[in-house]
């Protein structure tokens, strides 16, 4: 496209903008059913309040998490994207999260490596019995999403 | 017209079950009037958005003023979604597209021979109920119906009640195999249409999956029909309706533009793709 | 005729820009492409073809159509178009402007295409001349003269000057604007140029390619042709040759849901995917012979069938160039039609 | 020494006469001198060539070839070599009908390359016979409509030639006159990929937007790549939830790069094909190659591919978040 | 069409004091496909479940939504409850706007609004749902245990008294493993064999066991409760069913040049031998490699001096097709390889021995009839030195990087025993660390110290070498007394680190069970499933899963057994229905998915196939759904989306995401 080209005047500033008052992030969770999400539960019925903004989708296992579900996050509009399973060697299926640990390590390197800032993407470790771990993993992430912003590098203009 | 991309809305007002995978749907503006006028033959595009868009004949007759039918069968994203779809639904619509039969030429006072296998009489039944309306341009109207079972006969109350009754209209129905329940005539359609051996003066009117299409017709020159005496509708992936998208051709004819109604001669004549 | 010294061409540009949109052929990341000139754009005069063709345009990748909201059973339909401000594209070369023709006869046909026609409508083509062509070069197949580019203006360079000669109401409307810079003179003063792109022209290696067999061969022999058997081995399938190619015109119409909205759009697609003739049932097309064939008739026959015998193709060369197989359609043409 | 077209054929004549194949996909002489198409020759080798402009990777083609009845002989240059290795691995040809010759390379010229030094008009491309040096840095002569240019070999190969770390080939039946093969490398294999690792991210974030906004999606870096052969690509799948034919917004020239780059990940034999065939010129190498530093460096050599193994020592994901700038 | 309906709960205030519950039911309720919405005080109650069902009926729905606590509570409640009201239980989803909706956020604008979201994403979600039904197999009631040593022993003993057959494959001539080359256990010093020989005669005459001795398991096919297994029967040449077990045959056997294997290769046997003397069972077996015999057709003294006519030379291997319901590892373990380790001259030195070897020495039925008498010249040594840690928590990559476990204690166990019986002897134990953390363990470990006199010594042995006179020196460091000393010994006894038996590996392929980088088998929960092998109705007993001495051996015999019972106790066994699902006609069966799968539950078929090209034949992966466990390991691998998961599609993610982002 040339005449109709996306015009680069026309993104918004693809620079991270200090956050403004009215800035709410959209940060989405997988979270695997045996762990985080158990954690999540945890932190729940210990009333571990952490921000709204947080929304979690259950997997059963964080190895299920497909690249293309994490890019179809921020095309949609997510600001973050935190990613939460069992610890290393404590995987409900044994090995799954040792994938995962890999998958997520390639695929975040290479988001940094095309200039996405890394810190809108996380991979935390949670136990289920680690709610407390998860509430204050969940604040720490919304702190940072919200310092850095409205993501404007890899959303999808139509979609925002 | 030049908006050919941009549909119109349109509402399914009613939808009836023909057979086990064909439903019959009633469309009509959202002023509750007929979208467009069109010819016997002719196809619109139906979409939902983000489901997908197809082209489908349109079966009913130009004659009715009050509303569009769509005959169609469950084969894909989009027909699957029109299948569990309820009264009431607003869809997208455009057209019409493509040519026609020449029920206003060629087929003026001639003797009429319509062969349909299955799905394929949903674009005939729009000629059909044409030549009805207009009885007294046409001359003896036959009609050779087949289709795997009874149950898989489409509009087949219409057929028995309408049809039936008409008079000057011969109505011949076979299915495939035995089946209880049925009286009629068992066999294929083009072994049928041997067996019934129509007078060779008949202009025919020939539509239904690509075998039956291609064994009737051969039966029929058999019979001593001439090749351009025989006209049958194609159907092809379409996309834009108005032949710029560029996938719908057979050689240089686009279905969409030039198509669907051709007479076997013309078809004949072009490479042999399908 | 006007001209002015070739040293201040980017004077030249800059008043253009002031007057019209200008786009004109610059280099992007190692690549050339037409690109919106500002100041400080370098104009990329040796470059004989970008990689895209200007049909871009016209025809660019993706147009939005329409947008849609549904609620419930309901279809809310919602215009998305944007309208398209006046431009000028400056070094159109004489293949290209030819292309236009070409499409016109598809998009301009009866119903015509209301995006095509309002951007082709917007449009000034400042043509230039070919000083160099290419081995590549084979528009004089078509009876394309490299050294008359027509298009609302032509313009040609020398050493010293860039002529400027404006051919349509178009052209002479924005000659007036910037009539200024220039100075006047006369038609003769190119004339060695032109004859030196002519001999050039015909030293080419396919100014002789002779297309008798497509004009006088019957769609249904060359469609069973045995040939073509062997020709297609190489095709990857991919559509570099169709998105390069400025007489190339498929195209798909697809939906994207973006959440709040269904938004329908059109986006080139190429006879050359697996994909393109894919129906819920089955694929008419189902090998790639099948959809080489198709493109190749597409351009050498059928088209010609349905225009008086004009050829789907302009001979600039970019599939050529860009065919990561080395397929094209000079191959195609001549091993069709090989006697052997 | 030259590595010579007929000594080639010769060779290849003699296996089919041998009955090792029955039919041959080799490269065949084109429009012009430097034009070389991949192509099947069943009865006759009219044609035939190997040349230093066959650059084109075969072996993916031997997908559709291994499922016919016979064999079919390929010529398997060594960085073609590792596609079919990996396409046999993943099932995705039947070795058994394919009888690789691998044949030598020394380097491949790039005729955009060429082309860059001001060249046009090509009608001829000769090495020089003087004054060919003892280290084999031979000079082209350049035949134009306009003219002769003299232009040194090793400056227009091809950048994958320049990268290719290794001339010995992996799972040929044969190899000929390997000793042919010269050592094109320059040493610098992950420069391009440190270069853009030491950008500070904006800047990153701006070279890979302009290079990526010059995609067209025209799939041919994905239709010529020996890793990518999935029977359906999901961006050609409609029921996958990622489909797309154009890259209609920023997001899905990204999107499509990123899957492709991380479905090749720890699978990529590195043969440079993927740049090689793009018409704007993407360095699509540098997103791969990018790939198999990190495994390098994160996971140092494996048998399996990165992404189908583990080990439960394996860096953790925040190995990212400690090095190069922040953000925050 | 989809015809969902949404059920809001209150859960009593746990809900509803954070979460405006009707506006949600409101604004779920305008959802596309949403044709009912409600909201009620407990859904999970009788009467909320009531309104659930009487919905589902009168509205035609075709998918539930619930918005209440944690799927982990009452998902499977409702899963009845939409069964009980005719629609398939997999249509439901539950939107978990309790623990982590209403008890996190206290803000009820916030709560709510992300209750409305997480509503839309089950909603988004529900609309993709499938109706899936539970799979169901049979069970084959009979046990193979892989392995006669005494793990193998014990949980097939424990199988047998529970009333299954078990059948246990032994690769060597007799049952009994490495136990029966055991002198003394530790820490109690009792007789390995007088323990032992009970329970493999127990074994041999149990009525539910079946004994395969000389045989290995060659394949195995099925999947839990359904196992197919080929077991090679080696030739004995020795007619199991007419030898009486006189043993003349290999008393007359003028072979005398094959090691003994029971002895650790220290003495000599016949080419037609029974390994010892209690073996089970006590039928000799000819070794065709050493047999005159077979080596020149010339012999046959063995058949001549068999009154019973037991001997046969032309026996052939058999193979036996059984079918069994459950598998258990207990493939045990074997020493170290210390080739390389030439610094300890194992293979130079004649009186380097390793520790199963000095087990011989001391063994009253051994080569020396338990006499000390160092193998070079049969002197008795009056210097002994013990090395520990050869080759275990070796991180050089020579050795294994783990602790082999039982090596102090039988350390200790030999030194004591020796200073025991000859208090003249000299004995010292270089040694790491010593770990002795059970029962009664440290308490060993002091006797030997303390008691006995053993000189323990903290430091590694560099060097042991040749003074040139025949003496060994061994050069080592003391690192408590920070100095390097040399050793003048008789005799060194290297503790050679264990690993798991050569077969483990092979078998582990076969099983398709994981196996760790050392070749022990893993565990499908390391805490809670220690004795499961991921792959289901696969189980590990013995050292195969981890270094153990005895007591732990025979204990996870038991609990291996339990597990066994447990599972061919069931007549039919249900399978979780969200599992991966391989769509034939995308998959190019690359074998991505296999590789990453845990549980070995992708294999490969040629599948006929026509996606519209025409017909093909292709290899693609098809999955065992009995043995799938859902993780989607395999869903996120393909890289053609041709394999998903059941319950949590692609698509019903994609459609979460886009809810929750819209």
């Amino acid at each position: 496209m040339q005449i109709n080209e996306k015009d680069k005047s026309n993104r918004p500033n693809e620079n991270p903008v200090p956050s403004d008052e009215n800035f709410t992030p959209l940060i989405v969770a997988f979270c695997c059913n045996w762990c985080s999400y158990a954690g999540a539960d945890l932190a729940g019925s210990g009333r571990l309040s952490y921000p709204a903004e947080v929304k979690i989708i259950r997997v059963p296992c964080s190895c299920r998490v497909n690249p293309t579900f994490i890019l179809r996050a921020f095309q949609k509009g997510a600001d973050g994207v935190i990613l939460a399973g069992c610890h290393p060697g404590d995987c409900h299926y044994s090995t799954g999260n040792y994938f995962t640990r890999r998958r997520m390590t390639l695929l975040f390197s290479m988001l940094d490596y095309m200039g996405i800032e890394k810190e809108r993407t996380r991979v935390e470790w949670i136990s289920a019995a680690e709610g407390a771990k998860f509430a204050s993993t969940m604040n720490e992430f919304a702190e940072k999403i919200n310092s850095l912003g409205k993501c404007r590098r890899l959303g999808d203009l139509r979609c925002v | 017209m030049t908006e050919n991309l941009v549909p119109s809305v349109g509402v399914i007002t009613d939808i009836r079950i023909d057979t086990p995978d064909v439903k019959t749907f009633r469309v009509v503006g959202r002023d509750g009037k007929k979208c467009f006028s069109h010819m016997p033959g002719q196809c619109a595009m139906l979409s939902i958005p983000g489901i997908g868009e197809a082209m489908f004949s349109i079966t009913s007759s130009p004659t009715n003023n009050d509303f569009m039918e769509f005959s169609i069968k469950k084969c894909g994203c989009l027909t699957d979604w029109l299948h569990s779809a309820e009264a009431g639904q607003e869809i997208l619509i455009r057209g019409p597209y493509g040519n026609f039969f020449p029920v206003e030429s060629e087929l003026k006072n001639k003797d009429l021979l319509f062969i349909a296998g299955g799905i394929g009489l949903a674009p005939l039944r729009s000629v059909i109920n044409y030549c009805r309306d207009k009885r007294s341009d046409y001359g003896k109207i036959d009609i050779v119906y087949g289709s795997r079972s009874k149950d898989d006969l489409v509009d087949y109350g219409e057929i028995i009640n309408e049809w039936m009754a008409d008079g000057g209209i011969d109505v011949y129905l076979t299915i495939d195999r035995e089946q209880e329940g049925w009286n009629g005539h068992v066999g294929f359609v083009p072994n049928y249409v041997k067996e019934l051996g129509f007078n060779t003066d008949k202009t025919v009117l020939l539509c239904g999956p690509p075998i039956m299409i291609k064994f009737s017709l051969q039966g029929l020159i058999d019979m001593g029909f001439d090749k351009t005496q025989v006209y049958t509708t194609m159907e092809l992936r379409m996309k834009c309706g108005v032949g710029k998208c560029g996938r719908c051709n057979i050689g240089s004819k686009y279905v969409c533009k030039d198509g669907p109604v051709f007479r076997c001669d013309e078809l004949e004549a072009l490479p042999d793709e399908y | 005729m006007y001209k002015i010294a070739y040293s201040e061409i980017y004077n030249l540009f800059d008043r253009i820009k002031d007057v019209i949109t200008l786009f004109l052929p610059a280099k992007n990341d190692g690549a050339v492409s037409f690109s919106k000139y500002e100041s400080g754009t370098r104009y990329e005069a040796d470059a004989l073809n970008t990689v895209r063709s200007a049909k871009d345009f016209f025809f660019p990748q993706t147009q939005n159509i329409a947008e849609f909201k549904i609620s419930g059973k309901s279809i809310e339909i919602l215009q998305n178009t944007e309208e398209t401000g006046k431009f000028a594209v400056f070094g159109v070369r004489a293949c290209d402007e030819k292309s236009f023709g070409i499409l016109d006869r598809v998009f301009l046909s009866e119903p015509s295409d209301p995006y095509y026609n309002e951007k082709r409508e917007k449009a000034v083509i400042i043509t230039a001349a070919c000083n160099y062509p290419e081995e590549t070069c084979f528009c004089t197949a078509f009876g394309i003269d490299p050294s008359e580019p027509r298009g609302d203006v032509s313009t040609w360079v020398s050493e010293d000057f860039l002529y400027w000669k404006a051919n349509t109401e178009k052209g002479e409307e924005l000659t007036n604007k910037i009539a200024d810079i220039f100075e006047r003179c006369n038609d003769g003063e190119i004339i060695s140029i032109k004859n030196n792109i002519k001999t050039a022209a015909e030293k080419l290696p396919f100014v002789s390619l002779n297309l008798d067999y497509w004009r006088n061969t019957g769609e249904k022999e060359i469609f069973a042709s045995e040939k073509w058997e062997s020709v297609y081995k190489g095709c990857l399938g991919c559509g570099t040759c169709t998105f390069v190619c400025p007489t190339c015109q498929c195209y798909d119409v697809r939906d994207f849901d973006s959440g709040k909205s269904v938004r329908k759009f059109r986006c080139w697609d190429s006879c050359m995917y697996s994909d393109f003739t894919k129906m819920a049932h089955g694929n008419p097309r189902k090998s790639q012979k099948e959809r080489f064939r198709q493109r190749f008739m597409h351009k050498l026959k059928y088209f010609p069938e349905n225009n008086g015998g004009i050829f789907s193709c302009v001979g600039c060369g970019r599939c050529l160039k860009s065919c990561p197989q080395s397929l094209n359609i000079i191959k195609v043409a001549r091993s069709v039609a090989a006697d052997d | 020494m030259r590595i010579e077209s007929d000594i080639i054929l010769g060779k290849v004549k003699r296996l089919v006469s041998d009955g090792k194949a029955d039919r041959v996909f080799a490269w065949k002489k084109g429009n012009f001198c430097y034009d070389t198409e991949p192509s099947l020759f069943t009865d006759n080798y009219v044609g035939f060539t190997y040349d230093d402009f066959c650059a084109a990777n075969l072996c993916k083609f031997m997908i559709n070839e291994s499922k016919k009845d016979g064999k079919t002989l390929v010529l398997i240059k060594p960085c073609d070599s590792k596609g079919l290795a990996l396409l046999e691995k993943e099932h995705r040809i039947n070795r058994e009908r394919i009888y690789a010759l691998g044949v030598p390379c020394a380097g491949k010229i790039d005729m955009d390359k060429i082309r860059e030094n001001g060249v046009k008009g090509v009608i001829g491309i000769e090495e020089e016979k003087e004054n060919v040096s003892c280290n084999g840095d031979e000079n082209l002569i350049i035949k134009t409509l306009y003219g002769d240019k003299i232009i040194p070999k090793k400056s227009v190969l091809y950048d994958k030639c320049l990268s290719c770390t290794d001339k010995e080939h992996v799972g040929c039946d044969e190899v000929f006159m390997p000793e042919l093969s010269e050592d094109t490398y320059d040493g610098k294999k992950f420069e391009g990929v440190k270069k853009i690792e030491n950008m500070p991210s904006d800047e990153r974030f701006s070279f890979w937007r302009s290079q990526l906004s010059k995609c067209i999606r025209c799939n041919a870096c994905r239709n010529v790549c020996p890793v990518c052969s999935c029977v359906k690509c999901i961006f050609d799948n409609d029921n996958s939830g990622i489909a797309s034919k154009a890259n209609s917004d920023d997001f899905e020239e990204n999107l499509y790069h990123i899957i492709r780059a991380f479905h090749v990940c720890g699978r990529c034999v590195d043969c440079g094909e993927c740049s090689r065939v793009c018409p704007e010129k993407i360095p699509l190498h540098l997103l791969n190659r990018k790939y198999i530093k990190d495994i390098k460096e994160l996971y140092g050599y494996e048998k399996e591919p990165a992404l189908l193994t583990f080990t439960k020592s394996d860096a953790e994901p925040s190995v990212i978040y400690e090095r190069g700038e922040k953000n925050v | 069409m989809n015809r969902i309906g949404v059920f809001v709960c209150h859960c009593g205030s746990n809900i509803a004091a954070a979460v405006d519950v009707k506006q949600v039911a409101e604004a779920l309720g305008r959802e596309q496909n949403v044709v009912f919405s409600a909201e009620y005080q407990y859904m999970c109650s009788e009467n909320g479940q009531k309104l659930i069902k009487n919905a589902v009926k009168e509205n035609a729905l075709t998918g539930i939504v619930v918005c209440s606590c944690s799927p982990r509570m009452h998902e499977a409640t409702f899963r009845k409850t939409a069964s009980e009201a005719g629609i398939n239980p997999y249509m439901v989803e539950i939107a978990n706007i309790r623990e982590q909706c209403s008890w996190v956020h206290k803000d009820i604008t916030a709560a709510t609004s992300k209750a409305i979201i997480l509503g839309r994403a089950a909603i988004a979600k529900v609309r993709f749902n499938e109706p899936l039904t539970v799979g169901e197999s049979g069970v084959t009631k009979r046990a193979l245990v892989i392995g006669g040593g005494i793990a193998g022993i014990q949980t097939a003993l424990d199988i047998a008294d529970a009333g299954y057959k078990v059948d246990i494959v032994e690769k060597k001539p007799t049952i009994g493993g490495k136990m029966a080359q055991l002198d003394k256990t530790f820490p109690t010093l009792d007789c390995a064999a007088c323990i032992l020989t009970p329970k493999m005669v127990e074994a041999a005459r149990h009525e539910n066991i079946k004994l395969y001795t000389y045989s290995e398991v060659e394949e195995v096919k099925g999947y839990v409760g359904n196992f197919s297994v080929k077991i090679r029967k080696k030739a004995r040449y020795v007619r199991e069913n007419l030898c009486s077990g006189c043993g003349a045959c290999a008393l007359k056997c003028p072979s005398r040049n094959s090691g003994n294997e029971f002895n650790t290769g220290l003495d000599k046997r016949g080419a037609i031998y029974i390994p010892f003397a209690q073996a089970i069972p006590n039928i000799p077996v000819i070794d065709a490699e050493h047999c005159i015999k077979f080596r020149t057709g010339k012999c046959g003294l063995c058949q001549m001096n068999c009154a019973a006519q037991a001997i046969d030379f032309s026996q052939k291997d058999e193979i036996i097709e059984e079918k069994y319901g459950a598998i258990v590892a207990a493939t045990g373990f074997d020493i170290i390889n210390l080739d390389k380790f030439g610094e300890y001259g194992y293979k130079t030195y004649p009186d380097v021995v390793t520790s199963l070897e000095f087990e011989r020495i001391m063994n009253a039925a051994g080569p020396t009839k338990g006499h000390l008498e160092r193998p070079s010249d049969g002197r008795q040594p009056k210097t002994l030195v013990f090395v520990q840690c050869v080759g275990s928590r070796d991180t050089s990559g020579r050795g294994k990087e783990y602790c082999s476990k039982i090596c102090c204690m039988y350390t200790a166990k030999h030194a004591m025993l020796t200073r025991e019986k000859y208090p003249d002897t000299d004995v010292y134990v270089f040694y790491i660390d010593v770990r002795a953390p059970g029962k009664n363990f440290d308490e060993f470990y002091r006797r030997a110290a303390e008691q006995y006199g053993v000189h323990y010594i903290k430091g590694m042995v560099g060097k042991i070498y040749d003074d040139g006179n025949g003496n060994l020196m061994v050069r080592g460091s003391d690192i408590i007394a920070n100095e390097q000393l040399t050793i003048k010994a008789d005799m060194v006894i290297l503790a050679a680190a264990a690993k798991p038996d050569d077969s483990a590996r092979s078998l582990g392929t076969m099983l398709t069970a994981s196996m760790d980088t050392n070749d022990f088998f893993t565990e499908a929960h390391p805490k809670l499933r220690p004795v499961e092998s991921p792959t289901a109705g696969v189980f590990l007993s013995g050292f195969c899963q981890g270094p153990k001495d005895i007591p732990e051996t025979v204990a996870q015999a038991g609990a291996a057994a339990v597990k066994v019972i447990g599972l061919l106790s069931k007549d039919r066994l249900k399978s979780n229905p969200c599992v991966a699902r391989s769509d034939s006609l995308i998959c190019s069966g690359c074998s991505n998915c296999e590789k990453v799968c845990p549980f070995g539950a992708i294999t490969y078929a040629d599948a006929r196939v026509n996606d519209g090209t025409g017909m093909e034949t292709r290899r693609v992966a098809v999955v065992n759904e009995a043995v799938c466990h859902g993780c989607g390991a395999c869903a996120a691998a393909c890289p053609s989306g041709a394999m998903d998961l059941m319950g949590f599609t692609s698509k019903q993610i994609f459609a979460e995401v886009d809810a929750v982002c819209r």
